[in-house]
């Protein structure tokens, strides 16, 4: 995915000379992932450079870029280092469009390596989706996968409104063949990555695949047919394919790493209820990480929901009778 | 043992408090003198538009306001000495820069009546909306003035920062990064020596906030806030600096707020009369008028002229603030983004069908 | 509620001495809204004063004064002023307790003016709970009136944990007889204003007087009795309260003021149909917010969720069938 | 015009870069000499087990390393001009600190295998956390600075910072609140001239971190890093003023890491050897060694001793690091709050039971 996140930067800085790069250890270094690496040497240091170690000041500094025309996309280097940043982004990145009456864009993506699984230090595995999604005025995205990850970059870039683009790090070492020619997504579109009647799993970034491996398990293994539910962007949510596939199964299990209380979850889960309320045959369940900090390397194994806890809401929703 | 110490750095001002020329500056007023009466006259505006709004508030017209009174040499001296196109990032109390830039004041009155955030009619005059969270807008402006560079259009931009913004740590990442970058950005300080009940001396414990700027290896003057001809030249000196390419200034403009906090604030619970009186006697108005006087500048006409364009502006603040209609609240779903999201629409369609029912 | 908080500093800092009182203008002054005015004179520049403009400074400070067995009760001056120490309250002070391997108590009670509804700035009229409520370590306490809000906040003094304590700045106004004597409330218990068997309004805040508005029109002109729930504490989360109304009604209703996306209503609903599937005879509804910026001012009353925005939804609950 | 310009600041030095007695202070280093022997014991051991420690972390025992090699003067000079009580308020690289206040390495070997957060052993050696989040730590040294002076014990504290931490907001807000408030607190910047791949020059613009003071009314020294016994007795004496009632001192320590920024880091991406030859000409270990030898202080013995300190602790470190069982997954639950909470109690339950069917 790396290389997939590297050519679509590329590839935008290329088309439109207004598209910035910058971050920490972003330029003479290539970014502690590699992901920008070669930028600077291409585009020159105007268009890709390091700035001091100051995650408030990258997000100010976008915004009064993307005041004068810019297209800004800074790197904050981990998930857990947005929160310094997090006043600009929900005071004035989040508000300035409407605070200006429309008549200021800002075309800023805010590019994130997030949520965990790769045996990082504190601060280095933080799922931060809630706190951008509760924000009016922020999109949100997150790639599964290599060629998403291109297209939706560059769909984020494009986009005249804020996107924190949260990048899965337990996918940057996922290598796939990924097309270029700057084919964009547009954001707001989920995915069906598997097809199925059984039950439905709605999810999204590292756990896409999680739900794959499961739902491979549970074909085999139990004749169940889980359609998997990629929702890629949580701003704009695509709540039309999850609303047509639980119409369908029935039945609705929400994945993700982060806490479950307030997580992406609780969203969906209040939504389905909502809308499909006669539609379901049990609770929509939430599958997710517990209300704790995020532990400590050794275990976090144990904390990330993974298959199996995901084929146990599954199996509990099926089973699922009058209490 | 090696201890560094602070020299101390005294006021740059060219009109003494009493309003002859001062020698305290290396600096030649003369190319200030043509320029003067026009300062003085936006001063006045100034003075007077901010009376109406206070008084529009009294009337129960405006949620609130933060008077800039006291202040408007320091505002209309650093916005004179800018392009109609450099950009400046104010905090929220820069009416005398707004209306030196041509802002029509009743985008003004109904930012503060409630009924936009931010102010109409501040953007088409390269002015950022104000920034009610502290601090924030300086960061901004180091962004703009790093764009401004690419767009290699000479520009420079200004940060309004009051001297109690000087505390967030936003604003030491945007002196930090502006004088690593070198952008093209001033950061203009008014010490008004108050953030609401906070003096100065409890704000910080350097001899100046000037002296910050040795901490950034940024150039940084003090000049008397209250003397315009002082504060037009520096921010002059400043900005030409800018568009050298030789990097950001840190310009500490020494004045005083004679009003309250906003119209909310009671001042008397936390500072002292004495204070207010002696700032009275430096008011900027009265000090420009006798150093216009000195000169052989000043004749009736440019007061006349002065308070006229005031009393047109006035009626035209009350006439298009006064019981103004309210914005449609339906239009709140419509700069959320650049287009509304399906589910905006439909809690868009959920308010029209509230409101419509009554 | 104004004297009920200033009382309860009062008294705390009266009982112990190790409770100290900080923020901007809260000491010569006396904050803002008057909430610690006079309590300088009483206890002297060190137990109450005031420091320089800087939120996450606050925060930190207090952090430090508490690693040394102190009970700090900071201000941060208004809601939206929460977002610059947002980075110290999510990444130290939620997760200090668990760093230090259980053995760093902090019992730090950040008091925040809070919420709408009194025609004030942009940045004045946030919701900011959704933040607090998804961040593991955090405890969300909001007081709806003068004899909550005494004894809460000296629950929350009392509580060894870090607490956001939200006062809804509307009622600040509102006179009450309030016992003193130093009774605390425990965290973690909802209250019943109203007992209703129709339908169950979840609320807090601000709100629970709209709600008990409503309720009364409604018994009045529609003979529905609406059982109205106070949380009082939004984590933890006194759920068995809301189970044991919604078991009874069918029918439940969140009204919060905070946007609809992943508020406090998605929460409660997630759980609602989760632990309730069979219970419910309607799905879960919200009122809410819009997922937008704050308004300004003048348009705040057509934004917050009010009387008739309530009873809407009510009837929609009463009158929902099967599509 | 008054234009503030800083000064230079000499670096306080009492070892020269080959070793013998260096002019540049107006310290004197008799008061340390006593000290010495035991000093440069600890700083042996730091370079041993920070040596072991990239050891385990190349044999997958650890997740991660932040090697500290080159900074143990600056380390070990610091934490022996404190009392056992005064509270230290680490980044997360100081080794040296930790081991001169006894801490068992065993719980920072944990620590960067992934089994704990913030290591076991250090708060009850008045040690702060590790605080991975850059910046932070500062403003929990000034809260604790002041409760100290609360509390009367005459205690100080001491804020570990990175160079390029001192550019994040909080380290901004730390100096601004122990400045106003007097606080007994020392910033201590060990400067090692890199944050990962960023080099000083880059961070900022000042002609030396130590010029920061000025802005905040801080005395402000800067200290060659590796020597050890100026780090000693400047620390010492910043304390000794802090203890006095005479408020924070600042204090930058010139020095280098000569390792990787961690064990993933590979800095020939972005510096040259040649630079790190250089400072590895003034390793702070040799120097020590060759001034006691200067002062007639050294023998074999305390070679010797130090080798074999070093030795028994990797081998404690080792046995309690390789393939340390994992720690109990349902503890996580415990110490989220005072009490868990019924939500937390039933995750723990329902994660019990998951662990339970395997
Ligand atoms: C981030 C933030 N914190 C707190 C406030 C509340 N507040 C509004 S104005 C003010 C004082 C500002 O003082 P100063 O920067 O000196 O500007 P002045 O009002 O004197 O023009 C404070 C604390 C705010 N608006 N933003
Ligand atoms: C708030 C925050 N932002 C970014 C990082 C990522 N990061 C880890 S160490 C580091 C450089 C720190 O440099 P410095 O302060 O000089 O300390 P050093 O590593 O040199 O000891 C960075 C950017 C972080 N840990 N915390
Ligand atoms: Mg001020
Ligand atoms: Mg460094």
């Amino acid at each position: 995915m790396v290389q997939a996140l590297n050519a679509a930067l590329s590839d935008a800085m290329e088309a439109d000379d207004k598209v910035v790069v910058f971050g920490e250890d972003v330029g003479r270094l290539g970014g502690v992932f590699r992901v920008t690496e070669g930028l600077q040497a291409r585009f020159g240091p105007e268009r890709c450079f390091d700035v001091p170690l100051a995650e408030s000041s990258i997000v100010g500094a976008a915004i009064g870029m993307a005041l004068r025309g810019f297209r800004p996309v800074p790197e904050i280097q981990f998930d857990g280092f947005t929160y310094p940043a997090f006043d600009q982004i929900v005071t004035n990145l989040a508000k300035y469009r409407s605070r200006s009456g429309g008549l200021i864009s800002m075309p800023v993506t805010i590019r994130v390596p997030s949520f965990g699984a790769i045996g990082s230090a504190e601060h280095h595995s933080e799922s931060t989706e809630s706190y951008w999604v509760h924000t009016a005025g922020l999109k949100v995205v997150v790639p599964s996968g290599p060629a998403d990850a291109y297209s939706l970059l560059l769909g984020s870039i494009e986009c005249d409104d804020p996107v924190l683009f949260l990048e899965p790090k337990r996918q940057y070492w996922v290598r796939d063949e990924v097309e270029r020619g700057g084919n964009r997504e547009p954001l707001g579109k989920a995915v069906v990555r598997r097809s199925g009647s059984t039950a439905t799993v709605v999810t999204y970034g590292n756990l896409v695949a999680t739900a794959m491996e499961a739902a491979s398990l549970a074909a085999a293994e139990e004749g169940w047919e889980l359609e998997v539910i990629d929702l890629r962007t949580l701003v704009p949510l695509d709540f039309e394919t999850v609303a047509a596939s639980v119409a369908a199964t029935g039945h609705c299990i929400v994945l993700h790493e982060a806490p479950r209380t307030l997580g992406m979850g609780a969203e969906i889960a209040a939504r389905v209820q909502e809308e499909l309320f006669w539609n379901l045959e049990a609770p929509v369940l939430r599958v997710t990480g517990f209300d704790t900090p995020y532990p400590p390397a050794r275990l976090e194994r144990d904390w990330l929901p993974g298959v199996d806890r995901l084929l146990d809401a599954v199996e509990r929703s099926l089973s699922y009778e009058h209490a | 043992m090696d201890v560094l110490v602070a020299d101390d750095l005294a006021c740059v001002q060219l009109i003494d408090v009493d309003g002859s020329p001062s020698a305290r500056s290396g600096l030649d007023p003369a190319s200030a003198l043509d320029r003067l009466p026009s300062l003085y006259e936006t001063m006045v505006v100034t003075r007077e538009l901010d009376d109406e709004l206070v008084n529009l508030q009294r009337q129960g017209q405006l949620a609130l306001f933060a008077p800039c009174r006291g202040q408007e040499a320091a505002q209309v001296g650093c916005a004179a000495a800018l392009r109609d196109t450099d950009w400046m990032f104010p905090q929220y109390r820069e009416l005398g820069c707004f209306l030196y830039r041509g802002v029509d004041p009743v985008g003004i009155g109904l930012l503060w009546r409630g009924a936009s955030h931010g102010a109409r009619g501040l953007v088409e005059r390269a002015i950022a909306p104000v920034c009610i969270s502290i601090g924030g807008q300086a960061l901004h402006a180091v962004g703009a003035a790093m764009a401004t560079r690419w767009l290699g259009d000479g520009g420079v931009t200004v940060a309004f920062i009051g001297d109690g913004a000087t505390s967030e740590g936003d604003v030491h990442e945007a002196l930090n990064l502006a004088a690593v970058t070198r952008a093209p950005c001033i950061f203009y300080v008014q010490n008004n020596h108050w953030a609401i009940s906070t003096p100065v001396a409890e704000q910080l414990r350097a001899p100046s906030i000037a002296h910050k700027g040795i901490g950034y290896g940024m150039p940084a003057v003090r000049v008397d806030g209250n003397d315009v001809v002082a504060c037009l030249l520096v921010v002059e000196q400043a900005a030409a600096r800018a568009r050298a390419g030789e990097g950001p200034t840190l310009v500490e403009a020494v004045t005083y707020r004679l009003g309250p906090h906003t119209t909310s604030d009671d001042p008397s619970r936390y500072r002292d009369d004495a204070e207010v009186h002696s700032w009275e006697a430096r008011d900027p108005l009265a000090r420009c008028r006798r150093f216009l006087e000195h000169a052989g500048r000043f004749d009736e006409a440019i007061e006349r002229r002065a308070r006229e364009r005031a009393g047109s502006l006035r009626a035209r603040l009350r006439a298009g603030v006064f019981d103004a209609p309210d914005p449609a609240p339906l239009e709140l779903f419509d700069c959320v983004f650049s287009e509304p999201t399906d589910e905006l629409l439909r809690q868009r369609a959920a308010l029209a069908s509230e409101l419509e029912a009554g």
